[in-house]
This record gives structure tokens, sequence and C-alpha cells, in this order.
């Protein structure tokens, strides 16, 4: 698909997945519905389609050509199949995704991979805020799958993180892993400050700096770890010391970050 | 070249900024009381300048000019505070960390003297800004 | 002959005090003198007496000047206005009656409008912390008669609620509380010395920006757990300290205000002050109450609430559903994101508390702007339409910082001729059903 | 007005003992008349081989007030991908678990309810829950002032002043525009106010020295004297842990030695609610079991008390309850957000969400518990349907519960699907139960039956001439029931018709008209009582936050009010 018109305001694309693609024909898939608030229109009044989708979501490939940066929803609750957008994306890009496979190759704005449940996510520019995050109110944020982020993240990534994996090849601003309580969180550059706060469980890991260590951190040992290829020394923390934390064999479990020496 | 410190900048509400609301936008009452900024004695001895003098406040969205007033609520020193209105919203950064909260606390700023700089009425410094005022 | 209405409701702050006395002249005209309000509240009731209001809706011309409209041209040109946009901002509802709510929300069903209030700038952050993990609070009145320690943290009562201290949380006496301010321990957290601090028996000066990380340090404290030697500039023996003092407590309760609120975490500090509550629940029993602004944002949220099921920024753009997500729904974000094409705001200046990039962006749009008085909005408006004053020339619900309903009243009469917010949206909504209707 | 002749139609209406024999059904102006007060222009609406029974009335449900919406707005994924407007005249409806207003009004329409009473209403926020029940269209509503921790009434029956007591509550329901006397978890909750409770019907309530057990007879005694339409509404002490059964029973017995007094047709001195809750035994999550039997035993010989199920439906919901300990302690297990209301001299509430997973064994324990209330209730008169909504489930499972009572092959279905049903089966005797509810009998569960209890029958819960025209018709034919359970769940999922007040709200599960809603409430007049109207003004001066010139609920909060009047000055 070819953008052939820019939205006035931002196009709602909830249609652009492949299980709403599937077994669809390029004229049936044009006629597939889009928004732009109060304006109910069609995928082809914005897009040009080429091609056919396969038989089902898992054997359909999507290709978005152009300047897709104010298309929120794109391959939003999508559960198999491919999703390659050559530009930038808005909100919600892979939003709740089950399955499958998303390529972005610009940045995407916040609320990306939010409540995500499975598959793949790769972002090769950069990420707003509430990556991976939960949808507000909600204790059931990423609950597996995979997300790699080539560039820099914004704020509140992986809040209320109960699975899968982010790994960040950039930098991050504050508050990682909030309420977090599983899944794993890997951060190759440096971070602002408020890694943990009120975690339960999972594990953080940064490669470069953290401004400044929650103080309901506490420093237990140095461990060596194989973290995306790399091996190093960490120092490994527990905490938030000041939440409740489960007991597993009359143990408590706490969060850990693991910061490189 | 003049003199220029930095500071940490939060806008608040005073019960003069409130009473000046309610008076009128328009009135002298919320002028004398928005349009000023409160920062430590230190801080005036570091940017060199007596009490009530106009100052040209600067952060990553713009400046606005204010008179400079010695803190009745005391700031320590490196904070400032421009009351919640018109003035201080001209250099509040919109950035709201995707909450909707722009950052109305805690954002940096720059303070050098503008003695012989007017200080804009309430309309004007937001129509300025807007394109909307009538040279 | 003057008479002198009683019980009445200030419709300042969050606090709305409920226990004015009005001297009107005997023709329901002038306001002569008010009672028991504080000096901001007597205020908003002299200011409808000065001279020089604006009676009746202006129209910006090419010149930039603005020229005297019928109702009716106001009507209908606002009318057209949300009908012919995609997706309009419906901006404020904090100093109105929830009656006139119930209108503006028909109206924005119908016209594919977002419905936002002033929690927005203000106590949006600790709407969305509850969401993150509920709240533990209670009624003023159950402060005044039983709290014997009270925390107000980010907040500055003194200046933003004046009557608050003596009212509810630190001087009355009540029930289980007959010694009233001795029988309580006051602490004030900020990283000012306020004038709340002034009144407190403890201020903790923490650095600005470091309420997270402090409010954090409570809660590990709470759990006996060890701390670093100083938080946000707090040494730690005076977080053990004063964690140990309110687990001796019988009832506690912490106030707080924008200066969580505002700064930065925003949710996430109020969502530590929530925690730390509950976390005490284990040892005592504790609340938390968010002091909030406007005299009114409380009842919007309420009525967007059971009418929607979000308690601001709600997006009604589909027509056909209801969805909130702030960072996106929210003002700011939609005017710098140019996400809307058209702004009505009505009981609220967003001219002059919106960050200036926002307010650039709604100059540059079709804006109308309902307020009872001249404001930076209505400057920067293509169309202002005046209205009567609510709380004190129309009468109507509204929920206080507890959410607790209590009725404004009419006191006197509004300038003649001047529409209630009621009346004009309900005008405003037959119009839109013709223009759609035709359509 | 319009004039209907309902024709062909099986009539359930245990008021006349009509048993499904085909009648027509005349209606005129608003109210069922005899066919042959008809005119020629009666509209005719033919219903064959489908039932046809009065308007069902919800008899225990929380959808208007401060921890409702709490609940609405604190849970923004409850909506989730979950709101949409129906094309047609109706508004934006939401919400899986907390309805918004207008979703609850047209849910409880589609399934043919005309009435439903809000649970606990505190007096302080009196204003918000009318404005609520002011916004929902089509049902008529009511709500319960809540006294079972107010300060007045723990002062007053501590010395027993009944006729102090009596005067304090009339002058409440005027003050409020209630309905009755609803009593939540007695002193317990006051207790809360220290962070503490009261878990038996004799823990002493902190600093005002009186017990549950004497603030339950108070109560009783208060309503009896005033001779209120309906009887007090009593949610026990000790709600949700294992073995609290005894407690139940305890809180029963109360009753003995009392009579119901009043012009309304009422029997029952006592409405024991959302019972289910109260019927555990065990003593701890481990050896948790139905103790249904045992209750159920007690209510069926004892003819002074009414009561609802507050079935389980197996769903992710939200439990709100004035039993503030009680959400607090809920809290506390499922470590999903807790929000509480302590509210000044009345109450409390709580609210926290909650997760009913069928591959949980308790759960499933739960659920059997709620539908063994209504298979061994004797006198389907005094036993209604509800959910406790939203505690148990959302109201809008109604018809699934339905389903699983009319059927043991859906219920097998259901025990089957358990994780763990072998432990179900264990702990509960619903798999030994062959009952099915029949439709006669659903008609006593859902309409007659609620309106006796709430003092209504004389207008409302069946289909005699001279009574309101609330008529609901399902697609449902007692001489060919469906094989297939999913098609009882079906029919009473969405009515083919539903007439409120005479006029059709709903066709074919389609709401077609908001109706003329009204609020219910209770207008008492007592002896003047100079010493109860001198505490009141004490009390407002000195502890309540707001005047007392601010307490009352405007008249233009109810603008359609259907004002029950009595004279208690005898």
């Amino acid at each position: 698909m070819t953008v052939k018109q820019a939205p006035e305001l931002y196009l709602e694309c909830e249609s652009i997945t492949p299980d709403s693609f599937a077994g669809k024909k390029a004229d049936e898939i044009a006629k597939l519905p889009a928004y732009q608030g109060k304006e109910d229109t069609t995928l082809g009044e914005y897009f040009t389609i080429a091609g056919e989708a396969g038989a089902t979501a898992a054997e359909t490939q999507i290709v978005l050509k152009g300047d897709c940066s104010k298309m929120k929803y794109i391959g939003i609750k999508m559960t198999g199949g491919e999703v390659i957008v050559n530009s930038s994306t808005d909100m919600y890009t892979g939003g709740w995704m089950k399955g499958g496979k998303i390529v972005v190759k610009g940045d995407v704005h916040s609320f990306c991979g939010l409540g995500m449940e499975g598959g793949e996510f790769l972002i090769e520019g950069n990420a707003g805020n509430y990556l991976g995050a939960s949808y507000r109110g909600d204790w059931r944020g990423m609950q597996g799958g995979i997300i790699r982020v080539k560039g820099n993240v914004g704020s509140d990534i992986c809040t209320f993180m109960n699975g899968g994996e982010l790994i960040v090849e950039g930098n991050a601003d504050v508050h990682i892993a909030t309420h977090a309580e599983g899944g794993k969180i890997v951060i190759k550059g440096n971070v602002n400050r408020r890694v943990g706060g009120q975690m339960v469980k999972g594990e953080v890991i940064v490669f470069g700096k953290i401004g400044l260590m929650m103080p309901g951190y506490k420093y237990t040992k140095d461990v060596d770890l194989e973290v995306d290829g790399t091996k190093a020394k960490f120092s490994e923390y527990i905490g938030d010391l000041g939440e409740r934390h489960p007991k597993r064999k009359g143990e408590p479990v706490y969060g850990k970050i693991f910061l490189k020496k | 070249m003049t003199n220029r410190i930095s500071l940490n900048m939060i806008t608040c509400r005073t019960i003069k900024q409130g009473v000046g609301m309610e008076a009128g936008k328009t009135s002298q009452k919320y002028f004398d009381a928005c349009s000023i900024i409160e920062m430590h004695a230190d801080d005036f001895k570091k940017l060199g300048i007596w009490k009530n003098t106009n100052v040209k406040v600067t952060s990553s969205v713009g400046s606005v000019i204010v008179k400079a007033v010695e803190t009745r609520q005391d700031l320590y020193p490196g904070l400032g505070h421009i009351p919640m209105g018109p003035w201080a919203n001209r250099i509040v950064p919109a950035y709201t960390f995707s909450t909707g909260e722009p950052c109305f606390k805690g954002f940096p700023v720059t303070v050098e003297a503008a003695m012989n700089e007017p200080i804009m009425s309430a309309v004007n410094v937001v129509k300025d800004a807007c394109g909307l005022l009538r040279k | 002959m003057p008479k002198v209405v009683t019980d009445v409701t200030c419709p300042f702050c969050g606090t709305l005090c409920d226990d004015l006395e009005v001297t009107v002249s005997d023709d329901n005209k002038k306001i002569l003198s008010v009672r028991n309000a504080c000096a901001i509240g007597s205020e908003k009731f002299n200011h409808t007496s000065l001279p020089g209001r604006v009676t009746r809706p202006r129209k910006r011309q090419a010149d930039g000047t603005f020229k005297e409209i019928t109702y009716d041209e106001a009507i209908d040109w606002t009318a057209n206005m949300l009908v012919n946009s995609k997706k309009t901002l419906m901006y404020g509802w904090a100093s109105t009656s929830c009656q006139a709510m119930s209108v503006g929300h028909e109206i924005a069903e119908k016209v594919g409008g977002i419905v936002d209030n002033c929690a927005t700038v203000c106590h949006g952050s600790s709407l969305i912390a509850i969401q993150d993990v509920g709240i533990p609070s209670c009624t003023l009145g159950e402060v005044k008669n039983r709290a014997d320690r009270v925390i107000f943290w980010g907040c500055n009562p003194a200046h933003a609620h004046p009557r608050h201290m003596s009212r509810y949380s630190i001087f009355p006496r009540g029930f289980f509380t007959v010694k009233g301010h001795k029988g309580r321990k006051i602490y004030c957290v900020d990283c000012r010395h306020t004038d709340t601090a002034r009144v407190a028996d403890e201020f903790i000066q923490v650095q600005q920006g470091y309420d997270y990380e402090l409010l954090d340090a409570f809660r590990t404290a709470a759990r006996g757990e060890p701390l670093p030697p100083t938080i946000g500039g707090v040494p730690k023996e005076k977080v053990y300290e004063i964690v140990e003092e309110l687990k001796q407590g019988r009832f506690g309760v912490i106030f707080f205000g924008m200066g969580l609120t505002h700064t930065l975490g925003r949710n996430h500090n109020i969502d530590e002050a929530i925690s730390f509550t509950r976390d005490m629940n284990d040892f005592t029993k504790f609340s938390i109450i968010a002091m909030r602004g406007h005299w009114n944002v409380t009842g919007s949220g309420q009525v967007l609430s059971w009418q929607y099921g979000f308690p601001y920024a709600v997006d009604l753009s589909r027509r056909n559903k209801a969805r909130y997500q702030t960072g996106e729904t929210t003002s700011v974000d939609l005017l710098v994101r140019n996400e809307v094409e058209a702004c009505f705001n009505i009981a609220t200046d967003p001219g002059a508390h919106f960050p200036i990039d926002a307010v650039v962006s709604m100059s540059k749009k079709p804006t109308v702007t309902v307020d009872p008085h001249i404001n930076m909005s209505t400057e920067i408006s293509d169309i202002h339409i005046p209205v009567a004053l609510v709380g004190v020339e129309t009468g109507g619900c509204a929920y206080r910082m507890d959410n607790v309903p209590i009725e404004t009243r009419k006191v006197v009469d509004a300038p003649d001729g001047m529409l209630t917010d009621v009346e004009l949206l309900t005008k405003i909504n037959a119009r839109v059903d013709q223009l759609m209707g035709a359509k | 007005m319009s004039e209907f002749l309902i024709k062909n139609g099986h009539v359930f209406d245990p008021v006349q003992g009509i048993k499904g024999d085909k009648k027509d059904i005349a209606v005129k102006d608003g109210k069922i008349v005899e066919t042959s007060a008809l005119s020629g222009s009666a509209k005719q609406i033919d219903v064959k081989g489908k039932s046809v029974m009065a308007g069902a009335m919800e008899v225990h449900a929380h959808v208007a007030g401060p921890k409702v919406n709490l609940g609405r707005w604190y849970r923004p994924e409850d909506k989730l991908f979950d709101s949409h407007k129906i094309p047609g005249m109706t508004r934006i409806e939401g919400g899986k678990s907390i309805p918004t207003v207008f979703k609850t009004g047209y849910s409880y329409a589609r399934m043919g309810y005309t009435f439903a009473m809000e649970a606990a209403m505190p007096p302080l926020y009196a204003r918000h829950v009318h404005e609520e029940i002011h916004d929902t269209p089509i049902i008529d509503e009511a709500a319960l002032p809540v006294f079972g921790n107010n300060w007045f009434m723990l002062e007053y029956l501590k010395n027993h002043e009944i006729e102090n007591n009596a005067a304090y509550v009339a002058w409440t329901l005027n003050q409020t525009k209630g309905y009755g006397i609803k009593i939540v978890n007695p002193g317990g909750t006051e207790a809360w106010a220290w962070g503490l409770n009261c878990l038996t019907v004799n823990d002493p309530v902190p600093y005002f020295e009186i017990t549950p057990a004497e603030i339950i007879k108070g109560l009783i005694e208060t309503n009896e004297y005033l001779g209120l339409p309906h009887s007090i509404h009593i949610h026990g002490n000790n709600l949700g842990n294992p073995g609290n059964y005894n407690v139940t029973l305890d809180t029963l017995k109360l009753v003995e030695g009392y009579k119901a007094k009043n012009n309304f047709g009422r029997k029952q001195v006592m409405h024991a609610t959302h019972v289910q809750f109260h019927a555990y035994g065990g003593d701890n999550w481990g050896n948790f079991e139905s103790k249904a039997k045992e209750i159920m035993d007690y209510v069926n010989k004892e003819k002074s008390i009414t009561m609802d199920t507050g079935n389980v439906t197996l769903d992710e919901t939200t439990t709100m309850t004035a039993d503030g300990p009680f959400e607090h302690h809920l809290g506390g297990l499922n470590h999903l957000k807790w929000a509480n209301v302590d509210v000044e001299l009345e109450t409390a509430a709580g609210v926290v969400p909650y997760i009913y997973n069928p591959n949980i064994t308790v759960c499933g324990i739960q659920w059997a518990i709620g539908l063994e209330l209504a298979l061994y209730a004797k006198d389907p008169m005094r036993c209604f349907i509800t959910t406790d909504h939203p505690n148990a489930g959302p109201f809008t499972r109604y018809p699934r519960v339905i389903k699983w009572l009319m059927s043991k092959k859906a219920r097998d279905a259901q025990i089957k699907s358990f994780k763990y049903s072998d432990k179900v089966v264990g702990a509960t005797n619903i798999a030994s139960m062959d009952r099915e509810i029949t439709l006669y009998e659903l008609a006593a569960m859902t309409r007659a039956g609620p309106a006796a209890s709430l003092g209504l029958s004389r207008d409302y819960g069946a289909l005699k001439p001279g009574m309101n025209a609330d008529i609901a018709i399902y697609d449902i034919n007692q001489d060919n029931m469906p094989s297939d359970p999913e098609l009882i769940e079906k029919a009473f999922s969405g009515v083919a018709y539903l007439f409120k007040d005479g006029k059709i709200c709903v066709k074919d599960g389609v709401v077609v008209d908001n109706g003329n809603k009204r609020t219910f409430w209770v207008d008492v007049k007592v002896k003047e009582n100079k010493q109860v109207m001198h505490d009141v003004r004490e009390k407002f001066l000195k502890y309540y936050s707001v005047n007392e010139g601010n307490y009352p609920v405007p008249d233009d909060y109810a603008p359609h009010p259907y004002v029950i009047a009595v004279d208690a000055t005898q």
C-alpha cells in the first residue's frame, strides 16, 4: 500500500492488519474503513493498494510506503503475518498484538505495543512513551513477545509489564518498568532515573548509567551475565523494597536491576 | 554583556493571583499578582540587580518580561517562581510525558536583567505570541 | 429593604464552602455584602457588580477588534462551527453546573467532540494514579472528626484553598478531636517554605522534583528496610522518625496538590503517595485526598463518568464510541499535535492557563469561548459569548473535592437578557439538530 | 394514550395463579384492564408461542451513586473496546462490569426489567445518586439509604429509643428521597473508621457500646413502628469469609418474635441480600465449602424472611460495597486497585476489581452456592434472583443465570468445564440437584416476589386488571422448551416486547422509546419530635462538613416521582 493523500488530522487505521486483510483482494481492502474524526472513510481514499492478501493472516504480508507518521492503530491486535512500514507511524502501532511481526523503519509515537501478548515488533528509529505498557487503569501490560528499538525510547516504558522482553539499543527517559510483575527489559544506553519504581517482580538490565537509583533498591552482589549476545559483569540490585513482594518457598521474590560495571 | 543566571522554574497558585483572577483578568490586581518572578535573595546578588527591577526570563519555548521580587514564601537559591497565569505560560514547555499535564513545575530557565523593557499586559502577552497584537 | 441569603455555596475552589451569607438589594440586582467567604470568594461575588461587564456576544473583526452581535447570531455561528468540524475540542466545564454539562455532552455526542475539563492541566495526574492503584479516601468531615495526623504534600491551602484549614483540616474541633489543632500533628512537605508550612508543626523541605523518590523512601521505611543517607535532600533519620510518628496516630490523612501533579513523575508521585497511604492502613487508619482546584471540576468528572465511564479527556469524535487516553485525547496534546479542527471553550480560561504553544495552536483555529467575563481566551476567540455567573446569578449542582455534591444558589439576577449556560447550550443543541437534519 | 390487546400469549402470573395458560392481556392508559374495557381502536399484538410476564423487578443492585461512579471512572479498562452506539434513538453505551447510566437503563429494559433498586445510598451523597437515577433511561428506580452505621441510630438504639430513631429515619428518608432501611455490616463499618471490624453479631462497636444484634433488632422495630413498604434490607456481618454461615444464621434468627406491621401487604420483617456471600463453610480457603442447605433449611421454615441470591457469573467484575473493611481485606488478597471512601457520621464504601476465574476452585464453589440457594428455595415468592450487581457479576448476565437455574444440562456442562470440577463437586451439592426452575417459578422469583417484598404488589409484579402495565414478553414457549440451553439464555437476553406504563419501550430486543422513567421514594409522616430535630441541628453545627440547609435533595432531582405516603403518626 502506498499513501496517496496525507490526512488533514490523523487517520485511524485499525483496519491495517493481516487479520482484516486476509482473504481479500486489493479492491476489497480499499473498501475497509478508516476514520478521521467523525468522517467515516476508507483505506482506498488514502492509499493506493496493489497485490492481494494471503488466505490467512499468517500468510499475509503488508508493506506500507509513503509517510505514515499520522496513521494510528497500524497492526493493532494482529495475530500473525507481517507488517512492514517504510516510514514513521503514530500511536498504538502494534497495540495488543498477539502474533506475527511488525517492522517500522522510522520512529513510532506513544502507546505502541500496548498490552502486547506475543509476536515480534522491530522499531528501527526511536519510540515514544508507554512502549509495551498497559492501557490506563489496566494491570495487564506487556504479557509476551519481543520488542526491539534501535534508537531511544521515551518515558513510562513497560509500565505494569508482566511478561515478554524489550530491548532498547539507545537511551531511555524516566520511569522504567513501574509496577512490573515480570518480564525483562534491556537498555544498552543510559537511563535518566526512576528505574523499577514499585516493581514487584521482573528484570531490568542497564549497560549505561542510571541517573539516580531508587531509594528502595539494595545492592546484593556482582554477577556475570550474557545479555543479547554480550558477556559482562553486572552489579545486582533488589527492590523495590517499598513494594509488596510474593514469596516462593518462604523466600520473598524481588524485582532486579542489573547495572553493567 | 549582561549577567545571566540559570534557575529551576515552578509556577503555582497564590492568593493574590486568585483574588486578581476573580477581580478580572484585565485588572491591575491580576497584573500585579502574576507579572512577577519570585527569587531567593542570593539569586538577586548573583544576578547583581535590585528588587523590583524587570527581568527577561527565557526557557526552551520562549521569553517573557516580568518584575523580579523577593519571595515571601521562601524558595531555596536556584529555585524561581512565577505565579500561574499568562506570563508564566509564555515559558512553560507544553511537553506532557503523555499524561496531558505540561511542565508547569521544574523546568530550566535563564534570567537576565531587562531594566528598561516594559511588561506586557495580560491580554497582550497572549496576543503577542499568537501574532494578534496590532503594532 | 436588603435581604440576606444563607447557606450560599462559594463557587471558587474545590473546598466548596457552603456557609456563606450574602446580602442583596431588594430588587435582586446588586450584592451588598458577603459574610464568611475568603478573600478570593468575596472578590468573586463582588466582581458581578463591577462596571464595564460585557453582557452580549462579541465577534472578532478582521482588524482584530470585537463587535457586539446577538445571541442568535452567536448560536448559529457556533452550531455551524461544531457541525462542520471533523473533530472539535470542547474544553472547560469546571466552573459550570452539572446540568449544563449534561446538555454539552449531548451536543458533543452529535457533533463528534472531545470533552475535556480542567483536570487535564490540574489533577489529571491524580485521576491517572487512582486508575492505576485505587485510592483510600474519606469525606472532609471524617478528617474534622477523627484525624490526628495531617500531611500537606505539595499543596498550599493557605493560598489556594484559604478556608480549608479552618473548616476541615487543622483547626476545627470534631467528635473525636475535641482538642482541635492541639490534638493534631501537622506536617508540610514542599520545596518552598510556604505559608502553609508556617502553620505546620513539621516542615520537610524536599528538593524540587524528588517527591517520587522521597515517597518511595517513606514506603521503604514503613517496611523497616534500609535507606540511602539522604533522599531528595531529606536525611533518612528524618524519614524513619516521621513514619514512626504516623504509625502511632489513630487516623492520618494526606492532602496533596499540584506540587505532586505538576512535578516530574506526575501520576507516579500520586501513585506512590496513594500506595504509601494503603500501606499505612496495615498499621492504623489512613486516607488521602486531592486538593481539587476549580469549584466544580470534580462534578465534570462525575457527569462524564456516569455518562461515558471516563473522568476527563473523553473522545466522542467517532460519535459511536467513547474513548479515553491521556496524552492523546487531552487538550494540550490535541492542540500541540494539531489533532482538532476547532475549539469550544466554556467556563474556564485556557488562554491564561495553557502553555503558550497550545494557546497559539488554538488561536489559529475557529474558536468560541463561553465565559461570564473577558479573559485571555475570549480575546483570541472568534466569538465570545458572555453568560450568567453560575453559583451567583444561577444555581446548579456542584461536587466538592471529596466528591460530596452540594447545590450552588442563585443570589442575584443576571444583567437583563443574559442567558445561563444551560439556556445557551440548549439553544446551540437545538440549532445543531436543525443543521444536521438539513444535511 | 394508546390501547393494546396482547393476544394468544402464555401468561405467567403467580399472584393470580396463572401458570402459562393462553390468555389475552388488555392495556389502556398505562394500566392493565379487562379486555372488555378496550375500545375498537386498540392495537392488536399477536404473541402466539411466547411467554407473557409482568415487568421484572431488580431488588438489589449497585447502579447509581458515588461508589458505582468511582468504579466506572477508575476502571477505564472496563470500557476498552467496549463502548458503542446501537443505531437508532439510543445514546453511546459502555462498560462491561459497571455500565454507564445509558447502558444500565437500556440493558435492564432489553431483558424485561422495569424497576431497579439502588441498594446503598449514603445520605450525604443522595444528591449524586438521584442525579444518576435521573439520567438512567426507561426503568423506574429507588434507592435505599444506609443506616447500619449511622451515628444518630447508634446513639438512639444504644438506649433503645425506637420512637426517636423512627423520627430520624423518617426525616432522612424525606431529606434523601429514600425508599427504606438498608443495613451493611452493622457496626462493622463504623469500626472500620478506626481500621477495625465487627465479625459477629455480638462484637461491640468501638466507642458506641452497642452490638450488631442490637442494631439489627432496633432497626426491625423502627421499620415496623413506621410501617414502611419494605422491611429492613440487610447485608450481614463477616461477608465473604469461610465459615461465615454461622454468623448468617445468627443474623437471620434475630427476626424471631417480630411481625410485619404495614398497609402494603408485606409479610417479611427482614430481607437478607446476596446470601451467596454469607453461606460459606470451612475455616480457610482450602476447606471452603457450601452451606447453602443449612441456610435455606432455616429460610424455608421462617416465613418472615425474604432473600436474594447474589449469583456468581464467572466474569471479571468490580466489587463495591458499603462494607469498607471487606474491600480492604479483598484488596489484600488479589492486590488489585483498592478504593475506599469513609463518609462522615454515616457509612463507608470500598471498591476492588475481581476476576471470578473458572479455573479457581473457590470461584467454582461460589458459583454453585448461588445456584443451590435458589434450587433449595421452597417458596419462590421469598427467594429472588440477583447477582448483587456488580459484586458477583454484572446484571447483564441474568439470562445466563436463568439458563443455569432452568437447565440441569447447562449446569452440568458448566461443572465439566471447571479446571477442578471434582473439587467443586466435592465441596457442594450442585451436581446432585435435579430441580429445574419453571417459568412460573421464575415469574415469582423475578416479579411477584420482589414486588411483595418491596411493598409494591398493589401496582406491580403481576398482570391483574388495574395494575400498572409493565409487561415483558419473551420468545420462549413452555409447551416446547428448547433442548439447547443456549436458546433459553437467548430468549431472556432480548424481549420480544417490553411495555412500560403501557408504552412499548423495547421491540425485538431493540430500544424504541425512553418511556417515562420515575423515581420511587417513601414520604413518612411522624409526630413532631423536638428532641430529634435538636439532635439534627446540633450534629450539623458541630460534626457535618455541610450545612443542614444544603443536605436535602431538591425536588427537581426527581422530576417524575412516585411518592409512597406513610402515616406513622398513629
